[in-house]
């Protein structure tokens, strides 16, 4: 009664992100630009580059090799804060569902709530910091909710993606403690925060994926 | 967007490729790992490594040489390298007496470095690491990330760098460095954006006569937008808080005027000529004065100022004969 | 326009009293005159002078040090200085053994420096001079004003300079002088406008995309418009036209890659590393480079390359200590 | 039968050359930007300052001093080639007119013809080289003219000017030979030079001067 992904899936999402990513280039660039240093969109699209050229390597690995490679590829590709905290997230993740060829839902979610804490320790960052974090972690703890009450998959995906996109709006009311945002006067309250922005695409895509064609 | 460059995901390689083709005592370790390290390696010497994103050049690889950096990692353009690159530096730079990192304060640097530390002990070589937080445009902070890393850097690379090339240990490269990061403060000033050459199009817009006071230099946003002022009222508005943030009153200090990139050199002079002024009326004295593009943002336009407050100890290791191409004593 | 000044007619003076404030071994003659001269002077010794108009930064001034010039003389920006600052300049330099003057070829350069070396065989001071000529992007010619001269004039100074130094004659220094404007070339290119303090307005426009090639250092007009290109491309194009003028081949030279000024040196790097390429495979080979700002226009953007042919004597002149700020050797 | 120039006139003359040159700086500095360097304006202009700053002290010399006054001032105070240029002419005009307190037509037109010779030998340029001497040759050309013929004050002051303005607007049609405009490929044709110009304004304000005030 869940899903199964495997790496050919994973894969396939990944290029899709890596599309929604390269396509709003102007604007993430933009939102970085306005709290921070305008190069969140030029890393994270380096990265995601790198991973679409790395894909079809990894469609052959087990799920939890893709992990790992993702995360070093992210780590040593992207650079700056986003690198680092995908980077050392994906590498955790990759840990936590180690020996596993393919995943099922409980196992996806897993790997996202790990992640979200390996940002949290390593960016020693929490919740409400206008970051990140922002997008993933609520969308991690409407996953596991989903879980616990047994919603179907469907439901599950919807409510995921809506968290991760309304934690991302969230952070627009935020006031910055890490990150470059944290250097203005008025903390960036007012705009959005890049990172959340685009790690709501991920997750916007991955749960579009799952639906469309895992269910 | 108007840049001496071929393809923007190669102007970090091919810049360092034209730096190590151009100063015979450097290594560049390729494609990748960007790191920029001396040739000749003193055995026993404690490593000075320094880096972070690129754009910033000089920072950081004109920096090594005799007397200062042994390494320079290079991240892409204002994005701290990844802990695999740092290790390779920390890697070119250990002689067996330890590596000291001088890290400017970003969460990401902050980070990046971090890991590459972790790294380095896995493989027994032994860091120590200094944070620079000079930018008094930025209030200090425990909790959050604080003040960001600026020109003063460069004074703790030239400290650091003469203390290891004397043979202190680790403990004593590091603590006069801390020492250095501990006195000294800097104030910025942007009078037109820097283009990402990944991006392609301004970071901000600045009015026909406006200047952002604070500006970080990777663009970030400053404490105060202004009408362009003359070279007198903006040395004494950039002095002004550095002083009101550091008690340098009646101490020697080091001064620099950090030309970000797209301001002419004569500019900084004239910027020097005035912090000169200033700082002999409020009595304090100039040891030594440094002018010119040390730790820049791609083309803005703009200038910071730094004081870097000196006893015996700082003066002999600023003075110590340094090769590095970008800061020769 | 944003500059960091105070009154544009103050510039001149107020940047040299800065020059001279932040390093101790030179000093400044005073508002009016406008030299800058070496703090010890040495008997006997043949004097060493440039100047010309200001806005060249950190040209003349900062060429000026033990092993490169005794005395710059600052006109107005773009402007050669008058001959009654000249004389001053030649006064400073002179030590009884003559003094070399090393002249751009602009129409205003020549007449003032010919007018400055009457006033000084009136004041029994000899003087020799060599004119710089270098600029490729000009046609040759015995008739009108013919070539200028721009980025070379940096290796002039540093040959005659290390020559006087080592104590040769004014005859000999002449001849080593003379030796370098005969087999140095530059060809430059800019990419966006400089403004005058004076006028306020860009002395001219390029398009979004465009940059001209063969612009003088005063924004005098090019020898073409072009779209811009990668580096890769301009450095063929600079090179091409220099190698088409001077026969280069099989002959060991020294390479500049010089900044106008609003070029950040991540942008000279790249630059370098494709005109290395471009006489790698040309079979030229580079004895010494020098990528950084030497010969600027203000805030220009863009850059020019220079390529000097060396035999055994420009080696030694050029490898000569040079404690010049601007040019440590 | 002929006016005569006190130095009084002559600072006068020169305030109102100063102001006319310092209302067309844009104009100028545009000429000299688009065939030069740009920067004809902002010296010829800082040298007409400091020449109305040293109008009272001038007013009290003989003519023959004012002008060797003006000429060291030019040459110090502009530089670049019209400096030199200027302040060699002036002083070799004050040598020509050695001694005279004041002076007459013929005076000033031997001194104008000094300037010109002068300014020909230094800088190494003759009639039709696209520069000040096209203004300056063909009024003194007239000037001498009607000298020759007798005309009256005013009519010779007439023909001056418009020789020296007509001279100036010929410079539009000439490749230069010498200064900054030879740099270009087509030598600056269809440009006016900036210091014929300049020179003619000089012209036209001293002829003016003399037929307001002095005939
Ligand atoms: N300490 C931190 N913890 C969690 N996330 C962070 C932290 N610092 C920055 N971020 C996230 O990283 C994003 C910026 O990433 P990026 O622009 O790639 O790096 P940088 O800030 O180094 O330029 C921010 O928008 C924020 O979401
Ligand atoms: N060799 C020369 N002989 C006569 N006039 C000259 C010569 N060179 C330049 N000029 C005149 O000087 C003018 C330029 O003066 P200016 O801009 O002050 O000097 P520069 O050319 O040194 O920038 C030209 O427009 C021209 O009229
Ligand atoms: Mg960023
Ligand atoms: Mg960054
Ligand atoms: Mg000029
Ligand atoms: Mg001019």
């Amino acid at each position: 009664m869940s899903f199964t992904m495997t790496s050919k899936d994973y894969v396939a999402y990944i290029n899709i992100a890596a599309k929604k990513i390269h396509d709003n280039g102007e604007y993430i660039s933009k939102l970085d630009a306005t709290t921070g240093d305008g190069d969140h969109w030029a890393n994270i699209n380096m990265g995601f580059e790198n991973l679409v050229a790395a894909g079809p390597e990894m469609e052959t690995m087990p799920m939890c090799d893709v992990f790992k490679k993702i995360g070093m590829l992210m780590m040593s590709k992207i650079g700056g804060s986003s690198g680092v905290l995908y980077g050392g997230a994906y590498m955790a993740a990759g840990k936590a569902i180690a020996g596993k060829e393919t995943i099922d839902s409980k196992d996806l979610c897993l790997a996202l709530d790990t992640m979200v804490n390996d940002m949290m320790t390593r960016g020693k960052a929490q919740p409400g910091y206008k970051t990140m974090i922002d997008s993933l972690y609520p969308a991690v703890q409407a996953y596991k909710a989903c879980l616990e009450r047994g919603d179907s998959d469907a439901d599950t995906m919807a409510a995921v993606k809506k968290a991760a996109i309304d934690g991302a709006e969230e952070t627009k009311k935020m006031e910055a403690v890490k990150g470059r945002a944290s250097y203005q006067a008025n903390k960036g309250v007012g705009h959005l925060d890049p990172g959340a922005v685009t790690m709501s695409y991920q997750l916007e895509c991955l749960c579009d994926y799952v639906t469309a064609n895992l269910l | 967007m108007k840049k001496i460059i071929n393809n923007p995901n190669d102007v970090v390689t091919e810049m360092l490729q034209g730096l190590a083709k151009a100063n015979p005592n450097v290594v560049y370790a390729g494609e990748g790992v960007e790191v920029i390290s001396r040739k000749e390696k003193k055995s026993g010497k404690v490593g000075v490594i320094s880096g972070g994103g690129s754009g910033h050049e000089p920072a950081h690889a004109g920096y090594v040489g005799k007397g200062m950096l042994d390494a320079a990692v290079a991240g892409n353009v204002f994005a701290s390298p990844s802990p695999d690159r740092i290790i390779e530096g920390i890697k070119a730079a250990d002689s067996g007496a330890g590596v000291l990192m001088v890290i400017k304060n970003y969460s990401g640097d902050i980070m990046n470095f971090e890991m590459a530390g972790e790294l380095a002990s896995m493989e027994d070589i032994k860091t120590a690491s200094v944070v620079v937080k000079d930018d008094v445009a930025v209030p200090n902070s425990t909790f959050s990330t604080g003040r960001r890393g600026i020109a003063g850097t460069v004074f703790v690379h030239k400290v650091a760098g003469a203390a290891a090339e004397m043979g202190k240990s680790l403990e004593e490269v590091q603590a006069a460095a801390q020492k250095t990061a501990d006195n000294v403060r800097s104030m910025g000033m942007a009078m037109s954006p820097c283009i990402l050459p990944g991006v392609g199009t301004p970071g901000f817009d600045l009015g026909e006569k406006e200047v952002e006071i604070g500006m970080g230099i990777h663009g970030e946003p400053g404490v105060s937008r202004e009408d362009l002022r003359p070279a007198k009222d903006l040395a004494e508005e950039l002095v002004g808080r550095i002083l009101a943030d550091y008690d340098y009153s009646g101490s020697e200090v080091a001064v620099m005027v950090n030309g970000l990139g797209g301001t002419p050199l004569m500019e900084l002079y004239i910027m020097y000529n005035e912090v000169e002024k200033y700082l002999a009326e409020k009595g304090i004295k100039i040891y030594r004065a440094f002018v010119g593009n040390y730790m820049t943002s791609l083309e803005m336009a703009g200038c910071s100022v730094t004081l870097l407050k000196l006893d015996d100890e700082l003066k002999t290791y600023l003075d110590y004969p340094s090769e590095a191409p970008a800061f020769r004593v």
